[in-house]
């Protein structure tokens, strides 16, 4: 954050530039299908790669072809990559949506539109680029089948001139983007090229915004989430993998088998060190998973809301038997179905306690395609440490749109297997009691089936159990137990990471969030001391269950904004099943759930007007 | 105990030939109902373990929820077990052989947590050819729940409470056959010779085995009108073939006339002998098999034997590709891709 | 409790009595499957038909025969009809467990056993009555295969004469279990008289219990919790049942199916007005329930905790697209497998919030038999009239036990169907939009499919929409449409049967619980008062959402007990969930999860503890 | 639009025997890709409710998700429908008929929704023989998560992506035959005559009917190698037997020559006519079927047409003896027994 503050004081102190340079969103309207898609990635590498921060968010509906999409690309000189409600410039392509794109606009936008579209007809007050594109895209592509998709690069060349990004970085990041499709690179930048020479002889800069070289993005990645997470679960070494396809979870495993094929088969023989399968479903993907951890494998699977739910019954069984696995949810908008490819954080609270009876899960919230990778690489950790299902919390905002970072660092320690026995163990020990609490922290130890020692063997089931795993139905037995694994569970309070507190001023006002919240929130706090000149303190929670940490921040300060996106405020909810009544009184919620990634003006209008209540 | 190989049965032996005695594949006592044929399976199990010589660390015993499902804790106390959800053990059996190869799953399903609520997951078992042995203890029943009608219950067939079932029986035979399962065969728990030969050719074959054995509940369905009681079973049994099994490490039999037997070689190079007493009945044929068991099926018949073998079909552990050792247990620097593979992957994302 | 607590008035004045009557538990300890189910209602019942309250309750192990069961009446002058740990008069049948029984009783605790125990090796301070059942029951019945059975009714007669029940009301109580099978009730009689010829002749009284007629039954009724649950389903004109068999569930729906088909066949044709079906899993019982329920039927499932879980995804999409059904979960001892035949609530937090996403349920709490019947009836009206399915929250120790009762009244109001609109109604409106809050309440229209009208139809669906349930991804739709249900939420918080508040003393000190924990609180207010002179006043929760009333108790009150039957307070977070922290502040938890049914001591000394630490 | 009875095509007609246009029919603009097989059936599905004269109120549509799932938006729009969770129409479905015995209910699922997550319930469907028309819009591949394969997939068949699938497909036909389906037919989304037909029957049966459509997924699965692209059905369909429906609401044909064909009377009278091209085939036989069925499957032949027609089996709705009238609507009176009844328990319980 430093380094953003000192931007924001300098700001603060320049009036409002005429000129609006490196700090605008860039929207594109088109339909999906119609392979914009890359149009658009081409456009924010190219601005990336001139140094200037940019974010995308990619709003696109739940089908495969001709529906509305939005691709908005934010360029920040100030660092900030949450979404940004006011769409400052506009590729207006989809006939359906061009009234309402651009009725939407605040005075002073600009907009480039398809000719046909004949947009002008709905507002005098913006700045106007008509373009002809069927006339530009005719000589380019004489292949009319491919026109449909070359089309969409003429507007990267036409934005591209019209805010002064250098079409040498075009070129380039357009050729990365085709790999090594050498032909089709060369058609696009054809399109690109055209785009740029049409607007250069027919359109005038009128706008005020510009794209200038900075140099803020050096040595930084580009990367989604999911692609993060992926990672991550192969430098954690995961080797049985069950996944069912789910929107938006489905491109986590699928980049995984990728990475795998191209850094997991053995090196001699060319087989494979990792098991990968596409299950009937969930409730067969999370059972192969409680399969592979009973046996000693570092498994996981990944999906999102409707699978967690199949998954409710089978994770209490992993919960009761004590089997490692991690299970990826990458939120979308619930109830039910809901909005398949619209971004929440509404699963919290019902994965937290996922499954009848007293069952509790610790969860992990990553906020950065950062944390999507270490995390992911913790969870392995956690789940063999602490023997239970670890439930990493990521979200569509986080795992399928692309997002900025500094690389990934190479793990530095060594895998955590947890407690297992070993037939030399066995040796030693003379025999073991898998559910015993030899070390007063919860954990028993285990052997993994194969174990070449008579004594190795015990039974692992979801029935009442004594010590020794053996069927129970005494009541000392069962009360025992649960109550070993309600220390278990305060072990895992010490294990999973903890906040990360920003309290530079001390301040009475606190803010806490979790996950993509987060990049609203540090952008919030930034408003909410040049505009209002209120100071908050920030406490990011990266994990359930909190530790004390939590407890001290809240009560450090007299109100606390929970900022997140869901209805029923469920980080709230979590914070109140463990908070002691003093500390509860003082939280006050931040809800943002309509499915599109939250933005910082929402949070500073809504902490605004409850500070005016206060 | 009788050995089913063709050597004249020899003096009762102490140890297998891995030097271990019978006790060490015995389980705990049962708490099963004196009587329920799944304690006649569970002895089979014993037997069947002993002599085939298998190392009770290597197998792992996985089953779902009910009667049957809790057998696997009578038999092979040594071995691993896992008594999961209520008929979902494919999905935990599919996901423990992947994580280590070299394990012998044997999974103990009851008609109930098979046909009912796991059916989906035991369909998609069969379709994957993972080597797993598969037994559901039949009895058309849901024991644990106190005698509710199963999937496997006949039509026609009546309860204590007076209740009948009028839907059609689900052949789990049929269906495994169907899906691709490589090794498929029914029997019954009274059947000792033909159980016991069964249940080494399972231990013996590389692929998924699926072995319904007709197990009557004495408690809630052994009496007259139900097609899975011990009178009715005995009636209308009629065994397709009489099976015999040899084990790889003991020679073939010889005194078997080749011309009235077909002889199947199983993966360890043991060898499956089927008598034809079924004029040509021919265990490769999944039609055939269909037919018999279609036929038998509305005939209200109960068929037993070995309906379909089949070696050729690669399991799915080929398919995949895996490493020879198990997964569950490679080193860290087998797992773990080196720096200069996260640098590489950096470097193209920048 | 007016009258009980006249009736401890006096018992506090009169010193301890050397004499115990009408006030005792009696213990039978044997095996499962041997028959003694019958003997134990005999004997309960014969105490019954003297007049004295009783209450009995089954400790069953999960199998079907051949381990030990304890079978425990407790006959109580006062009312009492909790469970009470210590056991007075035990009658000892089971080799596995006489040991262990016997050691475990009181001093000058009353022993029936069987002479083949020899149980006088153990303990020299109980008063022992050796009995060889083996040569009683001999001549009894010369059928050795009915011994087994028959050997049970022999204690019942050595019983009934040591405490004085009167063989008359045994011989009747006996053949109303054997209703028309009057062979086996005539043998049954000869064993319980073989019995208590032998106890007259043999055994001398020598213990100080005694059963005395009162008149405190008379009127009265004894039945299961799922009996009565049944019942209530019958007349609530349940149509469509969907089950699939589980411990301690499956009995709701067995009886309900020979209820159904004694009264609800038509007259004339003999053909049923119902269809019961066993559904393959509970994924699928769920699943029928949603479909009839938005075909326009009552319909209902009943399941225990891992049924629950399973019907996590299907009961969002119930919320989500607004689908009444009623679903009985008759809890058990989780997680997981568990316990099937222990009694618990610990499924109450997880329900509440079952399935991803924003999604909430209510929940009906029944305490008594005779709640099971009329929160049956309630369930069915507040599913239709609230449009969502509905949770009705009992537990094994209600559902499977059998309790002394008023008799149940005939419901004196109509169904209520909610909202629907007929072709009729259509005909005037012209059309309708099932999802719009015409009534400012949440709850919208519906028409039922096959209604004859040409705007009848809509689509109904788990995925996003809007008012005219039209697929929509639209934020503004969807934040309208969640802020609608949270509406509706808010319209059940008033619907719902709210708490039921004894509150005589307005003291500073408050006890809340809910379901079958009832029973022991009333009991242990009595103990409070008696025994160490504190006073409390009590609010029973009979539903979730909680209404305005229970935050009211709570501020009347300096400390709050919440007791309730798991290990994690899943009422008092049900309760932190929705409180100010003010009034979190009061809570504080007694809590009882060893699977056996809660009794009032546990409560009183947890509650002591709590206080003298206060 | 052609219709597919004997009587020689007559002009255009504006409005069907109930009165409606075909428009009443018609159901939102699709919003699957263009070409998409699925269009092609909601076409037929159009046509054929609208031939048959079936009142769209008494029509349910049912689905899972899916690309196929979306498109009972598109056509019927008067009717009620109802798009659950992924995988489990089937008791959806199961509900909505048992609360209303009048309804028409037709499901429309895909592979993925039916073959994978869903085979649990397609299962118990089909053993119920509950009057429901079950269609499979079936690709081989999951379009709507953008191209996996499902359990259909053929062995061989590769993704764009290049991965193969090394599963052997799951023949939805045959497992619903062997499970008590009454109406088994497999179709092609290209085929209108075939199809129309199929569906006309399928709506004039009383009883389960399962109809599994080839439709390929011009964006994922449409191409070479892929045995359910266009090119591959055109290329390996080897139509069964050529099938024409006759409402019973028209006079039967007269110029077939039943030498050449059966004639199936279905439940309202209507009639089936199969023109025998494949010598002798007679779908009333289930072992047969099979047979056809498992040699095509081994072949990597796509046999199209009615495979497997009962009439006599009673439905799900018989067997629960259920009142003439739908549950749901039933009075106060017929569901509520009287206060006397309440009495005569109470008095037993006393
Ligand atoms: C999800 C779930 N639903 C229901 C049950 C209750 N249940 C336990 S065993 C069983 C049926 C067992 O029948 P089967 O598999 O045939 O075994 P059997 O007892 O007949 O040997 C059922 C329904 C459960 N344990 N879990
Ligand atoms: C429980 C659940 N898991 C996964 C998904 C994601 N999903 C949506 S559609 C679909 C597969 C659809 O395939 P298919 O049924 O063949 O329909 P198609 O799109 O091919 O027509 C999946 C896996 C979901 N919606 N719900
Ligand atoms: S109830 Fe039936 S299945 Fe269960 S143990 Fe007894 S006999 Fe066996
Ligand atoms: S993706 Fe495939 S299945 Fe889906 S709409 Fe497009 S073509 Fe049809
Ligand atoms: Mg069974
Ligand atoms: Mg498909």
């Amino acid at each position: 954050m430093a380094t953003t503050q000192v931007e924001l004081a300098e700001v603060e102190a320049s009036p409002e530039p005429k000129q609006v340079i490196n700090d605008m969103s860039i929207q594109v309207a088109t339909v999906n299908g119609s392979g914009s898609q890359t149009s658009n990635l081409v456009l924010l590498r190219a601005i990336f790669q001139m140094g200037v921060p940019v974010s995308g968010k990619n709003l696109f509906p739940s089908n495969i072809a001709g529906l509305p999409t939005w691709f908005t690309i934010r360029a920040s000189r100030h660092g900030y990559i949450a979404r940004r409600k006011e769409v400052d410039f506009l590729v207006a392509m989809n006939p359906e949506t061009a009234e309402e794109d651009v009725r939407g606009l605040n005075p002073g936008a600009a907009v480039v539109y398809d000719a046909k579209l004949a947009v002008d007809r709905y507002r005098k007050d913006l700045t106007l680029y008509s373009v002809p594109f069927d006339q530009i895209v005719a000589p380019v592509c004489p292949d009319a089948k491919l026109r449909k998709l070359v089309r969409n690069m003429i507007y990267v060349g036409v934005v591209a001139r019209l805010l002064g990004i250098d079409m040498g970085e075009v070129e380039k990041a357009l050729r990365k983007q085709f790999k090594k499709k050498v032909k089709a690179a060369d058609l696009n930048f054809k399109a690109a090229t055209a785009g740029y020479d049409y607007a250069e002889r027919n359109l005038s800069k009128a706008d005020r915004f510009h794209i200038e070289p900075m140099n803020e993005t050096a040595g930084k990645i580009l990367i989604e989430g999911n692609a993060a997470a992926a990672l991550g679960c192969m430098f954690a070494g995961v080797t049985v993998v069950a996944w069912y396809p789910i929107t938006p979870s489905s491109s986590l495993c699928e980049t995984l088998i990728d990475f795998m094929r191209r850094y997991r088969l053995d090196q001699e023989t060319k087989k494979a060190t990792f098991a990968i399968v596409q299950a009937e479903d969930e409730l067969a993907a999370v059972g192969m998973v409680i399969g592979a951890g009973w046996a000693g494998a570092r498994a996981m699977t990944s999906t999102a809301g409707p699978g967690i739910s199949l998954m409710a019954e089978f994770t209490g069984l992993g919960y009761y038997a004590e089997v490692p696995g991690v299970i990826f949810d990458i939120q979308r908008v619930g109830p039910s179905t809901g909005l398949p490819t619209r971004t929440s954080q509404g699963d919290i609270l019902s994965t937290a306690v996922l499954s009848h009876g007293d069952t509790k899960h610790p969860l992990l919230f990553p906020s950065s395609v950062q944390e999507c990778y270490t995390m992911a690489i913790e969870a392995f950790d956690l789940a063999e440490e602490l023997q239970t299902p670890i439930f990493v919390m990521s979200d569509l905002d986080l795992g399928m749109n692309i997002w900025m970072s500094d690389p990934f660092l190479y793990p530095d320690k060594p895998l955590k297997r947890g407690r297992v026995l070993t037939a030399k163990d066995l040796e030693k020990l003379g025999s073991f009691e898998r559910y015993r609490d030899m070390e007063g922290d919860g954990i028993g130890y285990r052997t993994i089936p194969g174990t070449a020692h008579p004594a190795a063997g015990y039974f692992a089931r979801g029935s009442g159990h004594n010590e020794k795993a053996v069927y129970s139905e005494k009541p000392q037995d069962y009360v025992n137990n649960m109550d070993r694994l309600a220390r278990k569970f305060e072990t895992a309070r010490k294990l999973v990471p903890g906040p990360v507190i920003e309290e530079p001023d001390h301040g009475e006002l606190g803010i806490m969030a979790y996950g993509t919240s987060h990049w609203a929130v540090t952008e919030s706090i930034d408003q909410l001391r040049q505009e209002h000149r209120l100071v908050a303190d920030y406490c990011r929670l990266r994990a359930y269950p909190f530790n004390s940490e939590v407890g001290d921040f809240i009560r450090r300060h007299r109100r606390i904004y929970v900022v997140e996106q869901n209805r029923d405020a469920q980080l709230g909810g979590l914070l109140r099943l463990e908070l002691e009544g003093q500390q509860i009184a003082k939280l006050r919620s931040v809800l943002h759930y309509n499915g599109l990634p939250i933005d910082a003006r929402s949070v500073t209008e809504s902490i605004i007007t409850q500070e005016t209540r206060k | 105990m009788a050995t089913t190989t063709a050597v004249p049965p020899a003096p009762p032996q102490k140890v297998n030939r891995i030097g271990l005695e019978v006790v060490a594949y015995k389980g705990n006592k049962t708490t099963l109902c004196a009587g329920c044929g799944h304690n006649a399976i569970t002895e089979r199990i014993i037997e069947a373990f002993y002599e085939m010589g298998v190392q009770p660390n290597r197998v792992v015993k996985l089953s779902g929820i009910g009667c049957s499902s809790k057998s696997p804790a009578y038999f092979l106390s040594r071995s691993h077990g896992f008594n999961a959800v209520h008929g979902r053990l494919p999905s935990v059996a599919t996901g423990a052989v992947l994580a280590n190869r070299d394990l012998i799953a044997l999974g103990v399903s009851g008609d109930g947590d098979t046909a009912s609520i796991g059916v989906g997951q035991f369909v998609h078992l069969m379709r994957r050819n993972l080597p797993v042995i598969y037994i559901i203890e039949d009895n058309g029943v849901y024991g644990l729940t106190k005698g509710q009608f199963s999937a496997t219950a006949d039509v026609g067939s009546r309860l204590k409470t007076g209740v009948v079932n009028d839907l059609p029986a689900i052949d789990t035979c049929a269906l495994a056959i169907q899906l691709g399962a490589t090794y498929v065969a029914r029997s019954f728990s009274g059947d000792k010779k033909q159980l016991l030969a069964l249940l080494e050719g399972a231990i013996a074959h590389r692929g998924t085995v699926m072995l319904d054995v007709i197990s009557p509940c004495v408690t809630f369905n052994d009496h007259e009108g139900s097609t899975k009681s011990y009178s009715y079973v005995k009636d209308h049994d009629e065994p397709l073939a009489d099976v015999t099994f040899v084990p790889f490490f003991e020679d073939i039999a010889v005194e078997y006339d080749p011309g009235t037997s077909i002889d199947i070689t199983l993966h360890d190079g043991s060898h499956m002998l089927l008598k034809k007493l079924s004029a040509g009945y021919n265990p490769a044929n999944k039609v055939e098999a269909l037919r018999v068991l279609t036929e038998a099926h509305d005939k209200g018949e109960v068929v037993t034997g070995l309906f379909y073998v089949n070696t050729e079909r690669e399991s799915f552990i080929d398919l995949l590709n895996l490493v020879e050792e198990p997964l569950a247990t490679l080193p860290e620097w087998r797992v773990r891709p080196p720096k200069s593979a996260l640098d590489e992957v950096m470097e193209e994302l920048r």
